[in-house]
């Protein structure tokens, strides 16, 4: 057994036990943390797999972005367990089998498709072929923005269609104030003004080198909603309960970019959703990195906008 | 001209959603009414063109397959294109005159429901499995959004159901596309289909999406979450469900059968398939028969007619293709028209139990009749569209010496009719008298008496539809 | 055992895993957790059964797999305000039948 | 193998010694303020190490002026959690009590 072959077993082994751990009903709040490791360890199996632009959208988005909002959703049910209903032990017999079945199906269909050598002109081969003339460096991003941009789109739609829902699920009233610690805390100062610059750093270099390297517009919005999160926990932003005119123009920011972008490109008898250079690509990036960091932020504060808070 | 009416399908729907964010509730419903009333518009060089040259295909971003995403309007897209078009204009003006500005739903309604509108041009327009996977998504939590938009409890606790049930769906197909993605090397229908090889990996492919498919589109027995879901929505949402929602998922369903699978022996699939059909026949037939609320009726109802499209499958005919289109359309107009009307009579009486409705044939005669007439087409009575569907499904039945098909058929709109006259005659000879009666306004009971009167129509522009479906038929089937 | 098949079985694994957790749980949130592993076991399957250009996986891939984390996230953070709402209401953290179909 | 490979292997497998220490100290130990003190202070000397032994066998200065900026942040993120972690335990009351079942990470 090789050492790569090692390190693979134990990510595959740590992945299955945390899995397991997860659903095994302990505590609630120990269960949410462990998927959070969990997550962190899909990311570094991605890692593993060649494929660091995955490693960083699970790290950030799938672990990170998840389980801080399970952490927040639970502190809002104050903790209530589930009573246990009537027919639990019935469910209970029958669900360690269809576990059983379900898995074993998945494990024989994926090992019976791994050894399939697909066609020779797939998508990929040639999304690597167009990404020459393109003047990208990174293949997922090309994929994204300039081969495949209307999932890209519609995934940026899902995101605004997601945040009107959570609008529309607000509890009455006034939101209640999320801060944990207040800024007079010593050493919280210290922190903000070290760990939110950082945050606009590390998401425009993680956007500056999507290009070519792996990170992107989905990675670099989640850590800049990590430092928006930040500021909403030590109090520095406060939930409000209306959307201003200045969050509803960031969250449309990036769609309508995309938007716009696609659609002229009809005006100059290009292709609908052709995107006309790297300037565009650069300039859809950021305008989605602002669209998704606002969005999550609120999504994580559950409110309509924020104001800045008091001392 | 073409491709720039087929893109204007899509975004001018999404960019009024997106505006509709920024303006007041007022003006966001004219202009997401306006931006509805383009589509049909731009529906036309469409048609033209397909009408005359077959199918229109857009390759978006100038990448074709096996890389990028296409749009193809074939004949089947356009008449659900057309369909939805008409559908979505007239709950529109419905939802205008019953979702008031001023409340908290009317604000949350109008940015939603043109994007809602957006995604599902998408999807009908969309030839990539992975694109159909992405637009399928937006088209639900759309909906589960506007389900929840009333924040009623039962309403809200119906779509938290429905929404688990169509995550686990979702990952059923994810799979499903990796599997055909790893195979074939494409995403896109059609090429996929050419290059799929027979074998139990493309067999399990196919079952894991389907499933997934019937999942979201609740065809029994995985129609669990519909009932509590469509009859609990608020207002004109109900119509928004049972008419343009569940035919998303069952139009791919559609697509990958006839389109990409035409390699692969479905035989034994096609019978299984057909029977689900026909036990949802008679079992949502039958459940809606026992009914106490008229929304939970139709409900129950849209379990019912949606199993008639599985019939396809083991009927798989020209006769039967036409039939399941037909009924596909018809069945849209008249539920829409059916829970619009339900709606209007709710707010008058403030409940929907029918044992309470008698009297309301005096005071909300537009209503009960829009009412009678879908009914007319749910039952499948002439001239109506409902009728020339059934028609022709017992037609294929009859084809293939299929009884046992064609007693079902039979059976379910026998039950349809107790079903509907049930509702009438409890308005008319009931014994519990409604009480105070709040006369709607008059443009909510007109849409509903429109959309009816379409799903009656349907009937006598057979002709032309027929011969716009039969230039664009599934491979292997021929006019 | 190449890497690739020591991936797709722990994803096999953990599939089975999550629709344990699925069935078992009472709790929406519970579910949720579920759900959200059985989604990344189906992620790392399409990577791995993908194949490969040039040594990386499929870019292609890769790209379905980002969208369709960033829609699973969006699904999430909807089902949890949902969730939380619907607790604010009703005090229920399950979705077990009682009385669902009146009113 | 040469001298700096043997060399910053070493440092990294101290450095996982000490990791190993900090764990061992979370997990025995009876409180949350010696819990942290077994955390904080053994894991930063193993990343300490760890991050000078991947720099000594990469021998880039870029590689080393970002493993050193890890190291910083590490040590930022242990500070203010531990601190946070250690003031709340010292509001509810938790500080002299031993820790219970439930609480075990």
């Amino acid at each position: 057994m090789t050492p790569e072959l090692l390190v693979d077993v134990i990510l595959a082994v740590g992945l299955v036990a945390l899995s397991l751990r997860v659903v095994s009903g302990g505590e609630l709040f120990r269960d949410i943390v462990v998927f959070i490791v969990f997550g962190l360890v899909v990311a570094l199996s991605w890692a593993r797999l060649g494929s660091p632009d995955l490693a960083l959208a699970e790290a950030a988005i799938g672990a990170g972005v998840t389980g801080a909002l399970m952490l927040m959703a639970y502190r809002r049910l104050a903790s209530r367990s589930g009573g246990a209903s009537g027919d639990r032990s019935r469910r209970l017999r029958l669900a360690a089998p269809v576990a059983v079945l379900a898995g074993t199906a998945v494990a024989i269909i994926g090992l019976a498709a791994l050894g399939i050598d697909g066609a020779s002109d797939s998508g990929g081969a040639a999304a690597l072929a167009a990404l020459p003339a393109t003047g990208l460096g990174n293949p997922v991003t090309g994929v994204l923005l300039m081969f495949r941009g209307l999932d890209t789109l519609l995934e940026l739609v899902v995101l605004l269609v997601v945040l009107l829902g959570a609008w529309a699920m607000m509890i009455p009233g006034p939101p209640p104030a999320l801060h944990l610690v207040s800024r007079d805390t010593p050493l919280v100062a210290a922190l903000l003004t070290i760990a939110a610059p950082l945050c606009v750093l590390v998401a425009v270099h993680l956007l500056v080198v999507g290009a070519d390297e792996p990170g992107g517009a989905f990675q670099a919005g989640a850590v800049l909603a990590a430092g928006g999160v930040l500021l909403v926990l030590t109090g520095v932003l406060r939930p409000s309960r209306e959307a201003g005119p200045v969050i509803r123009l960031a969250v449309l920011v990036g769609p309508a970019a995309f938007v716009v972008v696609g659609v002229s490109a009809m005006a100059f008898g290009r292709p609908v959703m052709e995107l006309p250079g790297l300037w565009a690509v650069y300039l859809i990036e950021t305008a989605m990195m602002i669209s998704i960091a606002v969005t999550l932020s609120l999504l994580f504060g559950r409110s309509g906008g924020f104001r800045r808070g008091g001392p | 001209m073409t491709t720039e009416a087929l893109a204007g399908l899509v975004f001018v729907p999404l960019v009024a959603g997106m505006v509709a964010m920024l303006l007041p509730a007022r003006a966001a419903g004219v202009l997401v009414i306006a931006a509805l009333a383009l589509v049909p518009v731009l529906l036309w060089p469409v048609t033209l063109a397909v009408w005359h040259g077959g199918p229109v295909l857009v390759e978006l971003g100038g990448f074709g397959p096996p890389l990028g995403i296409v749009w193809r309007a074939d004949p089947l897209a356009l008449s659900m294109l057309w369909f939805t078009a008409l559908v979505a204009l007239l709950v529109s003006l419905h939802a205008l005159a019953g979702f008031r500005p001023e409340t908290a739903e009317g604000r949350r309604f109008w940015p939603q429901w043109p994007i809602l509108i957006a995604a599902i041009n998408a999807l009908y327009l969309s030839a990539d499995l992975f694109n159909l996977y992405v637009t399928l998504e937006l088209v639900t939590l759309g909906a589960v959004v506007l389900i929840s938009v009333g924040s009623k409890s039962v309403a809200m606790i119906a779509a938290m159901r429905y929404l688990l049930l169509a995550l686990m769906a979702s990952l059923f197909y994810l799979l499903a596309t990796a599997l055909i993605y790893g195979q074939t090397g494409t995403l896109d229908l059609y090429l996929a289909g050419e290059r799929l090889q027979d074998g139990t990996l493309a067999a399990a492919a196919l079952m894991l999406m389907i499933t997934g498919l019937l999942l979201k589109s609740a065809i029994f027995p995985l129609h669990m979450w519909l009932p509590a879901a469509h009859g609990n929505a608020p207002w004109s949402v109900s119509a928004i469900l049972s008419a343009l929602v569940v035919k998303a998922s069952l139009y791919i369903v559609l697509r990958v059968w006839f389109w990409t699978a035409v390699g692969i022996d479905t035989q034994m699939a096609a019978t299984f398939l057909g029977v689900l059909g026909a036990i949802a026949i008679l079992y949502g037939s039958l459940a809606a028969l026992v009914q106490e609320r008229l929304k939970m009726l139709i409900a129950y109802s849209t379990v019912a007619q949606l199993g008639y499209v599985m019939l396809l499958f083991p009927l798989a005919s020209t006769a039967a293709f036409r039939g399941v289109t037909m009924h596909l359309v018809a069945h849209g107009f008249a539920k829409a028209a059916m829970f619009l009307a339900a709606a209007n009579i709710l707010r008058a009486l403030g409940h929907d139990r029918l044992r309470r409705m008698t009297g309301i044939d005096q005071k909300l005669p537009i209503d009960l009749a829009a009412f009678a007439l879908a009914g007319v087409s749910i039952m499948g009575l002439p001239p109506s569209g409902g009728f020339l569907g059934k028609w022709l499904l017992l037609e294929a039945a009859w084809a293939r010496s299929g009884w046992g098909w064609m007693a079902v058929i039979v059976l379910g709109s026998l039950i349809a009719a107790a079903y509907v006259f049930r509702v009438a005659a409890l308005s008319m000879f009931g014994s519990g008298r409604a009480g105070r009666v709040e006369v709607p306004r008059t443009l909510a009971s007109m849409t509903a008496l429109a959309l009816a009167l379409v799903a009656i129509a349907l009937g006598f522009a057979a002709a032309p539809f027929f011969a716009l479906i039969d230039r664009g038929l599934p491979p292997g089937m021929l006019p | 055992m190449s890497s690739l098949a020591v991936y797709v079985v722990a994803a096999a694994a953990v599939f089975g895993v999550g629709v344990y957790g699925l069935i078992v749980a009472d709790h929406v949130l519970r579910k949720l957790l579920a759900l959200n592993m059985m989604g990344s076991a189906v992620f790392v399957l399409m990577v791995a059964v993908s194949g490969s250009a040039q040594g990386r996986p499929d870019p292609v891939a890769q790209a379905l797999v980002l969208t369709g984390i960033v829609i699973a996230v969006a699904a999430t953070a909807f089902a949890l305000a949902l969730l939380v709402r619907i607790h604010h209401d009703t005090g229920r953290v399950t979705l077990s039948e009682r009385g669902d179909d009146d009113d | 193998m040469s001298l700096s490979e043997s060399i910053g292997l070493a440092l990294v497998g101290l450095g996982c010694v000490f990791y190993l220490a900090g764990t061992v100290g979370l997990l025995r130990f009876p409180d949350v303020f010696s819990r942290l003190h077994a955390l904080t202070k053994a894991d930063n000397l193993g990343l300490l190490l760890v991050c000078t032994g991947l720099a000594v066998l990469e021998a880039s200065w870029r590689v080393a002026l970002l493993l050193a900026s890890i190291w910083l942040l590490g040590l930022l993120a242990a500070t203010v959690s531990a601190y946070l972690i250690a003031r709340h335990a010292h509001h509810a009351g938790a500080a002299g009590r031993p820790a219970a079942e439930g609480e075990r990470p």
